[in-house]
C-alpha cells in the first residue's frame, strides 16, 4: 500500500488504467475523465508512456474529485489491470479500500487486495469488437464508485461522434455491460461519488492547447515547427486550426529552419511563433541570437524533457532553463515565462506575444511534458482579457522619412517599420549594425547598440508577469517553485493547511528578468524556504543564489523523469518547518 | 519606379576585391530590378553570410542580412507571410550548398514563390579560401591542402532531382544574360533557382574569368535544347564534374535556363489562409469561442 | 562468426507494431551479416532516431544510437577513424531525408565506404504519424490536415545527381533480394545508398504493402537495364513523383539497384594517414618538435 | 595624445601599422616582429581588422621591449600610415616623442607630431612592386629606433623562403631603402631599441597554434571543424599537419556534422577534436548533449567573437561562457577550461585531452580573437611535460565477460571498450539507459545512470588546473580575471606594484567545475576585489555569486569589441584600492 501521511480527500478518487502501449488507454481514460468534469466534477490526468508505438506499458491515471484538484497524488482507489504486467508494477500504489478491475481470462487477481474480474474481452467482443475492452472497464470502475452511467455514455457518443453510429453505440453497450456486471457480481463500492448539479461548465485541457488558444487568440499568423515530444500536440493543434483560423502552419524539414522561418514571419509583422522540446531547442540556439541581434518579436515554446540528448522522450523535467536563459552566443534581453497550470497557459501565451512586440526580443514560454500533455479541468478561460498591443510597429502607408530601423532609444526600442510600408527602407541584419542596419563595427557605435538592446530588460521588469504569492501570510515555511512544479506544490500547501502547517509558496512566473526583489522579500519574510523543482542541479535554486545571494535553507528535486509528488514534497515542508 | 541609381543612394560603397565577380551579380540585379519595375516597397532581398552577403550593405532596398547558410528559411517565413512581396535570396555556395544544402533542397520541392541567386565562386571568400561544396575535386585549399576528396555539389543536379520548376545558371562575365536570368526568375511563379559562376579573383586560382570564358556555352543556343524536358536538363548539370586539368574541349560548361516548367502550383498557392499580409490577423484579438468550445465537457 | 541467433542473443525483442515493415528489415540484415561472415568486433551499426532506431535495442553488436538526423556523421567519424570496422547506417525517412539531407548529400559525394539503410516509411512513425520528406503530395497528415503542399524527397534522384556509386531501393515485402541488396551494399566500397519503402502499418494508410505490391518492379528483370548508366538510373528516379490516386498502372515502383559505379576512390582511401585505427596516435605523446620549429624566431 | 597614468617603460616601443585591408598589413607587422624576437626582444602584437577582404581599415601593432610585455598597451611610438586614413584615426594614439611615417605622395604629415616623410611608393617600385611600401615602411621603423637591420633581412628572408629569390632581395632591398633614407632624413631615433645578446629562443606564436601543438603533442587523432573566425586558423593549421602527423582532418559541411563526427571519431577510441566560435557552437548544442549522455571524450575549442549572431567576427569578447556552461538539454557534466596567455593555450589543450579520456565526458578550451589570433613571444614550450593518460581504456585484444559499457561506479566512470575490441558489445546511446546501453526510462535506472554521470564532477575538481594566483601576498586590490583579459590584468599588475599599490590577480583557469573554495578565500583574503572581464553582463561574476555567494567590490566590463586595456586597469584597481 502507498505509504504516506498525506490527508487525502475522502471525497476524491484516484483511478489508473494500465495495459500495453499501442491499445488507445489514454483515449479511453480522457473519455472518462470528460464524463466526470461533465458532471461538475475536477480532474487532474497523468498519463505515462513509453517512446514506443506499440508494446511497453501505458498508464492513465485520473484523479476526480468535487473540489479542485491541483495535480495527480499517489495512492489508486481503483486500477484497472488490462493485463498482468499492471497488478504486478502498481499493486504498491493502492489506497485503503482499493479495488483492481482485471480480466480473468489473462491476469490473475491481486494478492492482499480486492479483485473485481470482469470479463472484459467477452463484453467487448459482444458489444462488437475487442478494441472495446477499455469500456467495458470504465463502466466496471462507475459501478465500484455508485456514479451515474449517463455521463460515460454521454462522453460516448461524443469520443465517436465523427465514426460510423455503430461504433457509439457498441461502446456504449459495453460499457453498460461493464457496469451491470460489478453492480451484481461486485456491488459494494470503494467510494462513492456523486455528480455535483450545477457546476459551472468547466473545460478538459491540456497545456499545449491553453497555449495554442492563447496563441490564436493574440492572433497568431504563423506557427513553424519541427515534431518534438512533448511540443508536438501544439504543432498538431495549430494545424487543426490552420485553415478556420488563419494561420500559416510549417511543418518545417528541421528546427533551425523553423526558427529561421519565424524570424522571417516577424520580419513582416506577422505574430509567429515556433515550439520544440530541450533537443529542438539546441538546435534553434543560433537563430534564437538571431532574433536577439535582428530585434525579432517572436514567441518560443519550450516544452521540457529528461535529456540530456534523447534522453526519456515521453518523460518529464524541468532541466532546460538554464540552457534557455543563456542560448545563443552574445548577450541580449529575453524574457523566460513559465506557466504553472493550465490556466495559465492560456494567459502567459497570448501575453507572450504582446511582450515580443513591445520589446522586439524573443519570449519563450517554457512547460514541461507534465503541463503539456496531461489533462485537467479549469474553469472557462479569460478570453475577454486578452488584449492585442503590438508596440511600436508600422504595418501599413508610409513611415517618415529618415527611417531607422534601429534607432537609439531611451527605453531600447525602436520603430519597427515592416516591408511593403512605404519608406521603410532598412536592413535587420545579424551583424552588430548602425541605427539604419548596416554592418558597423565602431566601438562607440557598437556600445551604443549593445546597450539600448539591453535597456529593454528593464522595460521588460515593468511588463512581465509579476511572481505569485498563495498560501498564509503567517507561514512557517515557503516553498518557491517555477513552471509545472506550482500544481504537486499548490496540493501540498492544501495539506499543510489541513495539517495546521501554516505555509505558502512563490511561484517564480517569469525566469529572465529574474524578480530579485521580490524573492529576496519572500525569502527574507518567510522563517524557513525551501525550492521545489525538477532537476538534479537545482537551476531556479542557482538562479536566486547568483541574482538573490541568498540560499533557500532547503530544497527537494526529482529528476527521475516524474513530476514532483505532492506528497514528497509535503513531507519535506513539514520537516523544514518543524526546524523552526 | 526607381532607377539604377536609386539602388545605390546612401549605401556604401562596394568593398570586394578589384576585378570580383561579385560586382557584376550586383549590377545585373540592380538592372533587373529596374527592368521589373519594382518599387522599394514591394520586394525584399535576404543576403546570406559571406562575401556575396557583403552585399547588404551595397544595395537600396527592405534587406534582410541572416545567419550564414539560414536565408532561405527566412526568405520562407517572409514569403509565406506577405504575399505581396517579391522575395529574392542571394546566397554563397557555402552557405546555399554547404551548410544550407538542406534548406536548399527542401526549398525546392516546396515551390515557394521566391528567388535564389547563388554566388558560386567555388572557394570560401569570406573567411579566406577554403573548400567550398562546389570546389573542383582534388583542388588544394587551406582546409584540404592534400587535395578535396569529395566530389562538388551539382547544385542544378539536385534541384531537377527534385522537381524544381526553375533552374538556370548565369556567369558573371556576362551581365546581359545574367541580368534576363534575373528577370525570369523573379517572374517565375515558384521557386526558381539561379546558380551563378563567380569568380573569387583572389582565392580561386583555378576557376578564373578566363577559365569560363574558354568554357561556357549557352544553352539557348544549344540546338533543339527544350528547358521543359527534365532528363536533358539532368544530362546538361553533369558539366559540374569536371577536374582540375580538363582542357576546353573536354569540359564545357552550359549557361542559361535549363529547366523551367510552367503551370505549377506554387506553395503559396496551395495556402488558403494566406489571403493577404498575415500581420492582419493581429489587428485585433482572434475570437476562439469556438475552438475553446472543443474542450468544453 | 555470428549465426542469426546470436544477434538476437541477450537483447529485447522488438515491439514494433505487429505487422510492420521494419520486421523483415531487421530479418534482412541479420542474413545479411551471417551471410557475409563478420564477426561482432568487426563491424558497427549506427542508428538515427524513430521506430526505425529503436532497432537499436534489437540487435546484438557494436552500436550507437545517435541523434534524430545525425547519424550519417556520427558513422563518417567512425568510418573515418577506424578502418578496419565495417560501418553500417539504419536511419528513418526523417531522419536521413528530412532534418539530415544535408548529410546525407554531403556523404554522397564525400564517397565514405559504408552504407546507409534508410527505413523509408513516408511517415514519422514514432512522433505518431505527422508527413515525411517522403510522404506523398498532398497526403493528409496530423501535421498537414490540409495536405502535403511539398513534393516528396526523391532520394535516389538526389544521390545519382550527386555522383554516388551505389544507389538502390528494397522493399520490406521482399526479404531476400532485401538481403541481396544489403550484402551488395555493405561489400560495395564506397557510400552505399539503400533506401527501403518499409510500409508503417499505423499511420501510413496510403503507402501499405498492397500498395507497393501492386506497383513495384525489379531492375534486374527490366530489359537491358545497365546499372552502370547515371542516366538511366535518373530517368527510374523519378518515380518517386506519383501522387495519392494514381493507379498501379500509372505508377510504377522499380526496387533493386539503380546505380553501380565500380572502381572510384573511397574518401578512406585518399587519406594516406588512416593507415590504421586513430587511437594508435594516442599511444604515446607525439613529438612535435619540428612543428613548434616553425614557431622559432 | 593618449592620456593615461601607466608608468611605462621607457625601454620598451610600441608600433602601429595602418592601411586598408587586402595589403598584407598583418603579413608585414609579423615579420617585423620575428625579427625583433630573433634579437632577444619581447613582443606582443594586436591585429585590428573587419570581416571583408578588401578595403575597409587594418591595423597591426606590436609592442617590443627587453622584459616580457604581457599585453598591447595604448601609446604609439611609431606609427606607419599606409593611407591618410591612418593619421585621421589614430593621431590621438601617439606618446609622448612619437612620429608617424608616411608617403608624402598619399598623405599629409600629422599636424601637431612629428611626421616622418618617406617615398614609400617609389622606394618599392624600384626595388621590384609597388607591394613592397610596407616592407620601406618597416626599415623606416628600425632607423627610427636605431635598430640594426640585420635581423629584419633575416626575418623578410624567411618570410619569402618559399618564393623566388627576387621577392626576398627586393624586399631587403626596400627595407634597405626606407631605412637609410630616414637615417639620412631624419635621424633622431624617436626611442633607442637593443637587441638582447644571448637571450634564450623564444617562439612566436598565437593562441590557436598553440592549442593546435597541445593537441599533436596529446595525440589528437581526428580534428573535424567549419570554418569560423577567430577559430579558422587551427582549421588551418591542422590541415597543414594532417599527413605529416597523421591527423584525419575533416573541414565538415557544417558544425552539427563537425561534432557529430568527433563523436563518432571518440567512439572509436580516437582522441577527437573540434573548434568553432561561438556561432557554431550554437549549432552544435545538441551534438554536445550527444557526448554527455553516450559519455564521450570530446575536446572542442570555442573561440569567443562579440555576438549575438553574426555580431562583430573580427574583434574579440568573452560573451559566451554562461552559453558554454550550460549548453544542451538536461543536465551532464562538462569540463570548461580557459587559458589566459599561450603558454597556456598549449597546457590545457593537451590536458584537455587528458581529463576528456580520465572523465569520458566533453572538455571545452574557451578562447577568443585576442588570444586565438594574436602572436607574443614566449618560452619554448614545455612539450617534455605532456602525457598521455587515456583513462579506462581498452583498446585492443579482449575485454571481460559481461562488459557493461555504462556500469556504475564510484567515481562515474565506466571502463571504455572500443569497436575491434572482441566483447566490446554495446549500444552507446543518445536516450537514457541501463548498464549495456539499451534504452531505459526505469526511474531507478535514470537515478542511477544520471547520478553515476555527474558524479565525474567530483572527480573532475581533482584534475582540473587549479585557480592561479599572481601578485603580491599583502594585496589592497585583487583582480579576478578569466581567459585572455589575464594578460592585459597581468600587465596591470606590473605597473600596480611599480606604483606602489600592492595587488594581486586571480585567475580562474577551469570555469566548469567552479572552484569556488578558492574564489572565496580569495575574496575573503583580500580587502578589495574587482572582477575584470570582457562582457556587458559579468559573466565569471555571476558565477561568484552562484558559487560563493558572494560579491566582488567592483567589476570593469568592455563590450565594445575591443580586449580590456591594461590602462583601464590600472586606474579602477587604484580606485578601487583607495577605497579600503
Ligand atoms: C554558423 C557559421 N559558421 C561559420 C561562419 C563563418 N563563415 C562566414 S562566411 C563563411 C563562408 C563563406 O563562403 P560562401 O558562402 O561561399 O560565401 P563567399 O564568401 O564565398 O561569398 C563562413 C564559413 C558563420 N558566419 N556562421
Ligand atoms: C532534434 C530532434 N527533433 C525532433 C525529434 C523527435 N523525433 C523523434 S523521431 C522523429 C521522426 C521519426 O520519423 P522517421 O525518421 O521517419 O522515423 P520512423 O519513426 O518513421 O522510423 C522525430 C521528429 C528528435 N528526437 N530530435
Ligand atoms: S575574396 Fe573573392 S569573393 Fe571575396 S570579394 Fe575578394 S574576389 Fe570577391
Ligand atoms: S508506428 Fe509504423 S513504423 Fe512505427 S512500429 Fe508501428 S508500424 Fe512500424
Ligand atoms: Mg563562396
Ligand atoms: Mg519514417
Amino acid at each position: 500500500m502507498a505509504e504516506t501521511s498525506a490527508p487525502y480527500s475522502v471525497e476524491e478518487v484516484r483511478i489508473k488504467i494500465g495495459g500495453q502501449a499501442g491499445f488507445g488507454i489514454k483515449a479511453s481514460g480522457q473519455m472518462l475523465a470528460r464524463a466526470f468534469v461533465s458532471a461538475g466534477l475536477n480532474t487532474f490526468d497523468l498519463t505515462e508512456y513509453p517512446s514506443l508505438i506499440r508494446g511497453g506499458h501505458n498508464v492513465f491515471g485520473v484523479r476526480v474529485g468535487p473540489e479542485p484538484v491541483p495535480s495527480q497524488v499517489e495512492p489508486v482507489d481503483v486500477l484497472v489491470a488490462l493485463n498482468q504486467e499492471t497488478i504486478d508494477l502498481h499493486l504498491d500504489e493502492l489506497g485503503d479500500g482499493a479495488a483492481v478491475i482485471f480480466d480473468p481470462s489473462e491476469a490473475e487477481g491481486p494478492a492482499g487486495a480486492r479483485g473485481v474480474p470482469v470479463p472484459l474481452d467477452e463484453f467487448a467482443e459482444t458489444a462488437g469488437a475487442k478494441i472495446m475492452r477499455n469500456t467495458v472497464a470504465l463502466g466496471a470502475v462507475l459501478a465500484l464508485l455508485d456514479f451515474p452511467m449517463e455521463p460515460l455514455e454521454e462522453s460516448v457518443r461524443r469520443q465517436f461522434s465523427h465514426k460510423k453510429p455503430e461504433v457509439a453505440d457498441g461502446n456504449v453497450e459495453a460499457a453498460r455491460a461493464g457496469y451491470e456486471h460489478v453492480r451484481e457480481h461486485s456491488p459494494e463500492p470503494v467510494r462513492r461519488l456523486v455528480p455535483v448539479a450545477g457546476a459551472a461548465p468547466q473545460l478538459l485541457i491540456d497545456g499545449n492547447s491553453a497555449v495554442g488558444l492563447g496563441a490564436l487568440a493574440a492572433g497568431i499568423g504563423f506557427y513553424a515547427a519541427y515534431p518534438m515530444t512533448p511540443a508536438t500536440s501544439l504543432l498538431h493543434f495549430m494545424a487543426a486550426h490552420e485553415r478556420d483560423r488563419g494561420v500559416v502552419v510549417k511543418h518545417a524539414e528541421d528546427e533551425l529552419a523553423a526558427m529561421n522561418m519565424v524570424v522571417g514571419a516577424s520580419f513582416t509583422g506577422t505574430r509567429a511563433m515556433c515550439g520544440t522540446s530541450g533537443g529542438g531547442f539546441a538546435l534553434m540556439t543560433e537563430a534564437f541570437g538571431l532574433a536577439g541581434v535582428a530585434e525579432s518579436a517572436v514567441v518560443v515554446m519550450v516544452s521540457q524533457r529528461p535529456g540530456p540528448a534523447t534522453g526519456l522522450p515521453t518523460w518529464t523535467e524541468q532541466a532546460d532553463l538554464r540552457m534557455v536563459i543563456h542560448a545563443a552566443q552574445g548577450e541580449f534581453p529575453r524574457v523566460i515565462l513559465a506557466p504553472g497550470d493550465h490556466t495559465q497557459c492560456f494567459e502567459f501565451a497570448w501575453r507572450a506575444f504582446d511582450l515580443a512586440d513591445r520589446l522586439q526580443t524573443p519570449v519563450v514560454l517554457m512547460l514541461d511534458n507534465y503541463l503539456s500533455e496531461n489533462r485537467a479541468s479549469v474553469p472557462v478561460l479569460d478570453t475577454g482579457a486578452v488584449t492585442v498591443d503590438r508596440g511600436d510597429i508600422v504595418t501599413a502607408g508610409h513611415v517618415g522619412e529618415g527611417y531607422l530601423r534601429y534607432r537609439v532609444t531611451d527605453d531600447g526600442v525602436s520603430t519597427r517599420a515592416v516591408p511593403g510600408v512605404r519608406g521603410a527602407l532598412q536592413l535587420t541584419n545579424s551583424y552588430d549594425h548602425d541605427e539604419y542596419g548596416f554592418a558597423n563595427e565602431d566601438a562607440a557605435m557598437r556600445d551604443a547598440q549593445e546597450e539600448k538592446r539591453m535597456r529593454k530588460l528593464a522595460l521588460a521588469r515593468g511588463l512581465v508577469p509579476p511572481p505569485l504569492v498563495e498560501g498564509a501570510d503567517d507561514a512557517s515555511v515557503g516553498l518557491i517553485v517555477w513552471g509545472s512544479t506550482t500544481m504537486p506544490a499548490r496540493q501540498a500547501l492544501e495539506w499543510l493547511a489541513m495539517e495546521g502547517v501554516p505555509a505558502r509558496m512563490l511561484q517564480v512566473t517569469t525566469l529572465e528578468p529574474f524578480p530579485a526583489d521580490a524573492v529576496v522579500r519572500f525569502i527574507e519574510g518567510t522563517p524557513r524556504t525551501m525550492v521545489v523543482e525538477g532537476n538534479m542541479t537545482g537551476q531556479l535554486e542557482s538562479l536566486i543564489r547568483e541574482h538573490c545571494l541568498l540560499e533557500p535553507d532547503d530544497s527537494l528535486r526529482r529528476y527521475d523523469g516524474r513530476p514532483l509528488a505532492p506528497e514528497g514534497i509535503l513531507e519535506r515542508a513539514k520537516e523544514v518547518a518543524s526546524r523552526a | 519606379m526607381p532607377s539604377l541609381k536609386d539602388f545605390e543612394e546612401s549605401v556604401k560603397r562596394p568593398t570586394w576585391c578589384p576585378g570580383c565577380g561579385n560586382y557584376a551579380m550586383w549590377r545585373a540585379l540592380k538592372h533587373a530590378l529596374e527592368r521589373l519595375g519594382l518599387d522599394f516597397h514591394e520586394f525584399v532581398v535576404v543576403w546570406g553570410i559571406g562575401c556575396h552577403g557583403n552585399g547588404a550593405d551595397f544595395l537600396r532596398c527592405q534587406g534582410f542580412h541572416a545567419l550564414h547558410g539560414r536565408s532561405l528559411p527566412v526568405a520562407t517565413g517572409i514569403a509565406l507571410t506577405n504575399p505581396e512581396l517579391k522575395v529574392i535570396v542571394e546566397a554563397g555556395d557555402g552557405d546555399a550548398y554547404g551548410l544550407g544544402l538542406g534548406h536548399f533542397v527542401h526549398s525546392t520541392r516546396r515551390n515557394v514563390d521566391m528567388t535564389l541567386i547563388a554566388h558560386n565562386n567555388q572557394i570560401y571568400g569570406l573567411t579566406t579560401g577554403q573548400v567550398s561544396p562546389t570546389s573542383d575535386h582534388l583542388m588544394k585549399t587551406v582546409s584540404t591542402p592534400s587535395g578535396v576528396l569529395e566530389w562538388p555539389v551539382n547544385p542544378t543536379g539536385l534541384a531537377i532531382a527534385q522537381e524544381a520548376t526553375f533552374v538556370a545558371r548565369g556567369f558573371a562575365g556576362d551581365i546581359e544574360q545574367l541580368t534576363d536570368l534575373y528577370v525570369a526568375a523573379i517572374e517565375h511563379p515558384g521557386f526558381a533557382v539561379v546558380d551563378v559562376f563567380q569568380p573569387c579573383v583572389t582565392w580561386n586560382k583555378v576557376n578564373t574569368f578566363k577559365w569560363f570564358r574558354e568554357r561556357v556555352y549557352k544553352l539557348e543556343e544549344k540546338e533543339g535544347y527544350d528547358p521543359t524536358d527534365r532528363e536533358a536538363a539532368f544530362v546538361e548539370s553533369l558539366s559540374t564534374f569536371h577536374d582540375l586539368v580538363c582542357t576546353p574541349d573536354e569540359c564545357r560548361v552550359p549557361t542559361g535556363v535549363f529547366l523551367r516548367i510552367e503551370g505549377e502550383e506554387t506553395y503559396q498557392e496551395g495556402l488558403e489562409q494566406l489571403d493577404g499580409p498575415m500581420w492582419r490577423k493581429a489587428e485585433a484579438p482572434r475570437d476562439v469561442t469556438a475552438v475553446m468550445d472543443e474542450y468544453l465537457t
